[in-house]
């Protein structure tokens, strides 16, 4: 406890321009996270954040004073600043739109890295610290590891480098490396080892929880990524709550801990959207339900398909169209030709609209994201609900590599993985034309009545090609 | 026993913001529409990157000759430059996409 | 400072429990508060919060020790905690539904009071205190007070022994009392003053202070005091707030500070559902208005009056009467006399709801305690959007002792006081009966067009009287 | 000023604390049903009365003879505890009677 004294009355002479610059982080982090969380806010909110990490980077670089001597070493600091702002900058603007979850992942994974390395580098420096000192190192190293190895695997999964594995009893050894984690922890922190032992055993930490990570994400869905990263992304903000605590420091503290919490609460919400729980994302019953599920097209009837022309024709003749855009479009980045399409049916006089679906494709906002993407104007996304309204008064519903969100098993079948999720009910149109490449199920591996049902035809391929075709098509109707 | 209580004694006031940072963030987060749950996923990671705040104090407090300190500490400042940086550039360029929005 | 860290480490070395406790307090008053804003956890919400409190003070009765030694004079501590529980208790318990604002106005005042006395008597007995503490002291001192002036005068205007009073140059006194106080207390904490000087201008500035609260509240409507108080109690809170940090105590730092914000909040929301910006309500112009809009009943065309004998028959030979209760009928306290009208004309077979605007009456939520008091079961009780919504089902509307929330000029008249006020849409039934006891104006002291449109019949009198009357004539028909 | 400074350094969790619990309370209160406003207010009223805790300590650090803060903290501790009881009491009585709305 001493050193504790100590050490805030050490802080107590800082500068309290640091302290005053600190504040100011803290407050910009509440208000950026607010504002992040409406609409019209959101962009103003990222920025205002990221004014106050600036802050009180350079408060800390300019101003931090310990023992009353300030920080060295500004060459090295200041080359790594550089280094990490262009490599950061330039991957940030690179990215595809469509691989923005995977960036982010990456991102997390450094943050939970550099709350690794800190530990370590404490670790290495302070011979004999305190008990609460130590505690605080080693839970810090454990927890960032942990994000590092898991955000890295799910970086992996999400750019298709790593494939979806069960391993068989993989809860098993979790439970087990879990238990070893800890209990290696109490060892080394209870000090009932001696210190060269307890060095062993430190590092010994790392790769437990480093394989903890790993197995941790690896049998989870490829496409339940998204849920995942939020959860890292809250353990690495706990990583850097205890390098608040390490250095006494406010505004790495309520940081860390408001990221911390916001992710839980937004990884909650995540689930809430897809009708799922935590627990069964986390399980990945969806991979176990794939084999049941998708065990057979069973004899559900037949399906129709239609040919090319005859769907052009259906289009151009139609008065309204609502294109239901899914995960399908996203992976044959096929939003431009959409797009064309949109505008030669204009041409012909035929009204179009897009019927968005809240958790089509990978991620929230997915098809948002990649319908402004191509420039389509803003008003013709109906939200899910509006698109129900105006199903009735659409002539024809064209899918485009959507398949979970329009399943009528959603409202059906009490016994489906996904019942009790809201879904777009097309069936409410006169026509409904799907594009997809196969029969093959969706995210979810179940089979979707739909395309038996009688309103429904066919027309297989990937859905650019397709659309490409299409367009061509109707310019000689 | 006796090391935890005097741990709580001397950090109580970090353990009272701990636990209002917590309650305000469930607070701030709760009923956010679901279309922008990815960028405020990457804004929140871009937040924690504050964590190379510590990265930069160990790195100014690494001595001279110790290497271990200074190459572990350098890697660490670069990993968190990255996080902030690149977290909030992606999160601008998602919120950006968000933005045509307004075209109305 | 010296002083300050001090203080810190000899809080270290209190009993870690009691820290504890306030932490629980400091939890339990969150989560009241939270739940005490949702209708379904409200009441369990208030006993948390009341649990923290039991928990937080008798924490600091046996566990709180300074310079290594407890508390004394427990007989005294113990007697005044009886005292105030047995009068507390006994006040709360016995007090009308109706009076409730100004029974927590008289509670706010005896927390702001008790704030007061704390600074006074460190003040006294800290012969040097710090530049920091005096600051403290005298701001706690000078909101305590404030907030103790004012919330007596508050609950005087509620109760009717203090009238409504414009002082001439109102407000330049308040901005001149202001100035004084501000000037003082810079001599004071500057110790710009002799020590005796200091001491006289400290209990000067407590009389400034006192004045000020008087003054402030005096010209403000008496029943925009629901909204004053709320401004008390964020007051109140923020001197608790003060106290917290003169002995450096988290739990009553969090606890003031949060009632702080959530009540200047609270003070603006309500604002809002009374459509009213709140430097409108504080200056009082609707005191000016009333002058203005009152001026005359000028030629608004003639109204009708009904006889009792015609609203029995009416009444009794409707499908669907809707009752709109309004600030006159908890004046007549005729609750139960309406609760037994309806019981009537059930018996008839006529259907009965009532129409509940939410600023009805003067406190929000003021009818539905009202009519809970007299038994109304609650699936009778329509908020305004669904009352709006039954409107045209409804044969007679029965307004009793309403004016202001069922006033057509709300929606048409862009130059009245209270336009933009969503109202109750009385028009839309076949027939509109109205009670009250002559054809003066309401709270917004505006004529009111309703009373003499086509369908709207006027029947005089106070309502109580009135519904006794209606009742035995009913019964006879 | 140098007063000041040493102020904010000294006090600086606890204001860390205070602008926490702003935008605590903030975030907690805004939407609340205007239905709830009363109790809300009176609920909100019982808290502050925290500030008894103020009275208790400084009635139980006071001297034998010193009867001035003996009477007024004597006072300061009884009107303390009508705030906290009274407020309480009261709130929980609004309360019961918007509960009659369970009877459904
Ligand atoms: N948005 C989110 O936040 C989020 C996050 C995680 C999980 N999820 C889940 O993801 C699912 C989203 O539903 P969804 O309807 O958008 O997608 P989906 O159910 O996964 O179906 C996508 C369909 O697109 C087809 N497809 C694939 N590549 C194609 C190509 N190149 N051209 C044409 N079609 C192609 C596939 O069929 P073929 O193989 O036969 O072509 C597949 O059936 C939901 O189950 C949701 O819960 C969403
Ligand atoms: N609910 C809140 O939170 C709150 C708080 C502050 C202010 N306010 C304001 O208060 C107003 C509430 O509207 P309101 O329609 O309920 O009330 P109102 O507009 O104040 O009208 C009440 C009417 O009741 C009549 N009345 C008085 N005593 C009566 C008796 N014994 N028997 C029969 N009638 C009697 C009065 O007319 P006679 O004198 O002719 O009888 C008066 O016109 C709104 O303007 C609102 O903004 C509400």
């Amino acid at each position: 406890m001493e050193q504790i004294i100590i050490q805030y009355t050490e802080f107590l002479s800082t500068n309290s321009f640091l302290l005053f610059a600190y504040l100011i982080g803290s407050v910009t982090f509440i208000l950026g996270l607010k504002m992040l969380s409406h609409p019209e806010t959101a962009r103003k909110g990222n920025l205002i954040a990221a004014g106050g990490m600036i802050i009180s980077i350079f408060g800390t670089i300019f101003l931090y004073k310990h023992h009353g001597s300030g920080l060295g070493n500004y060459a090295w600091i200041f080359a790594a600043l550089v280094i990490g702002t262009v490599v950061g900058t330039m991957a940030a603007k690179k990215v595809q739109m469509t691989a923005m979850p995977e960036m982010v992942s990456l991102f997390n994974g450094m943050g939970g890295a550099c709350a690794m390395l800190i530990s370590m580098i404490e670790y290495h420096n302070d011979a004999t610290p305190s008990t609460g000192k130590l505690l605080i190192i080693v839970l810090g190293m454990i927890i960032g590891t942990v994000s590092f190895a898991g955000s890295i695997i799910a970086w992996g999964k999400l750019n298709g480098s790593i494939k979806d594995k069960t391993i068989p009893g993989g809860q098993m050894i979790n439970f087990l490396l879990f238990g070893g984690i800890i209990g290696l922890a109490i060892m080394v922190v209870g000090g009932f080892v001696s210190p060269d032992m307890a060095h062993m055993l430190f590092y010994g930490i790392t790769a437990l929880a480093a394989m903890y990570g790993i197995l941790f994400v690896m049998p989870i869905g490829g496409a339940d990524m998204p849920v995942v990263i939020s959860l890292l992304n809250s353990f690495t903000g706990v990583a850097a709550a205890f390098g608040g605590f390490l250095y006494d420091n406010p505004v790495m503290l309520t940081g860390g801990i408001l990221v911390g919490s916001a992710g839980t609460i937004l990884t909650i919400l995540m689930c809430k959207a897809m009708n799922r729980s935590l627990k069964n994302v986390l399980i990945g019953s969806f991979g176990a339900a794939k084999t049941g599920g998708a065990a057979g097209a069973k004899d559900q009837g037949n399906y129709k398909e239609i040919s090319l022309n005859d769907t052009a024709v259906l289009l151009a003749y139609a008065q309204k169209v609502m294109i239901i855009p899914g995960y399908g479009l996203a992976v044959a980045q096929a939003q431009h030709t959409c797009h064309e399409l949109e505008k030669v049916l204009n041409e012909k006089g035929v009204e179009v609209v897009y019927g968005i679906h809240p958790v089509a494709g990978r991620m929230p906002g997915h098809m948002n994201v990649l319908l402004a993407e191509a420039d389509v104007p803003y008003e013709k996304l109906l939200e899910m609900e509006d698109a129900n309204d105006q199903m009735g008064t659409t002539n024809v519903v064209m899918i485009l590599g959507a398949n979970d969100v329009v399943n009528p098993a959603a409202k059906e079948d009490p016994n489906s993985p996904i019942y009790g999720m809201p879904i777009l009910e097309v069936e409410k149109a006169d026509h409904v034309i799907v594009n997809k490449r196969s029969m093959k199920p969706g995210y979810a591996g179940i089979e979707n009545e739909l395309f038996f049902r009688p309103k429904s035809s066919m027309l297989f391929g990937d859905a650019k090609k397709v659309l490409q075709a299409l367009i061509a098509e109707l310019k000689t109707v | 026993m006796d090391q935890l209580t005097s741990f709580f004694n001397g950090n109580y006031h970090l353990i009272t913001i701990v636990i209002l940072s917590v309650f305000l963030g469930i607070e701030v987060i709760s009923r956010v529409p679901a279309v922008l749950h990815t960028p405020l996923m990457s804004g929140a990671n871009a937040i924690h990157g504050v964590v190379i705040i510590g990265a930069i104090i160990v790195m100014g407090e690494a001595k001279d000759g110790d290497f271990f300190s200074l190459i572990l500490g350098f890697l660490a400042v670069v990993l968190g430059t990255l996080n902030v940086v690149g977290g909030f550039v992606v999160t601008d360029r998602m919120l950006e996409m968000f933005g045509k929005k307004k075209k109305k």
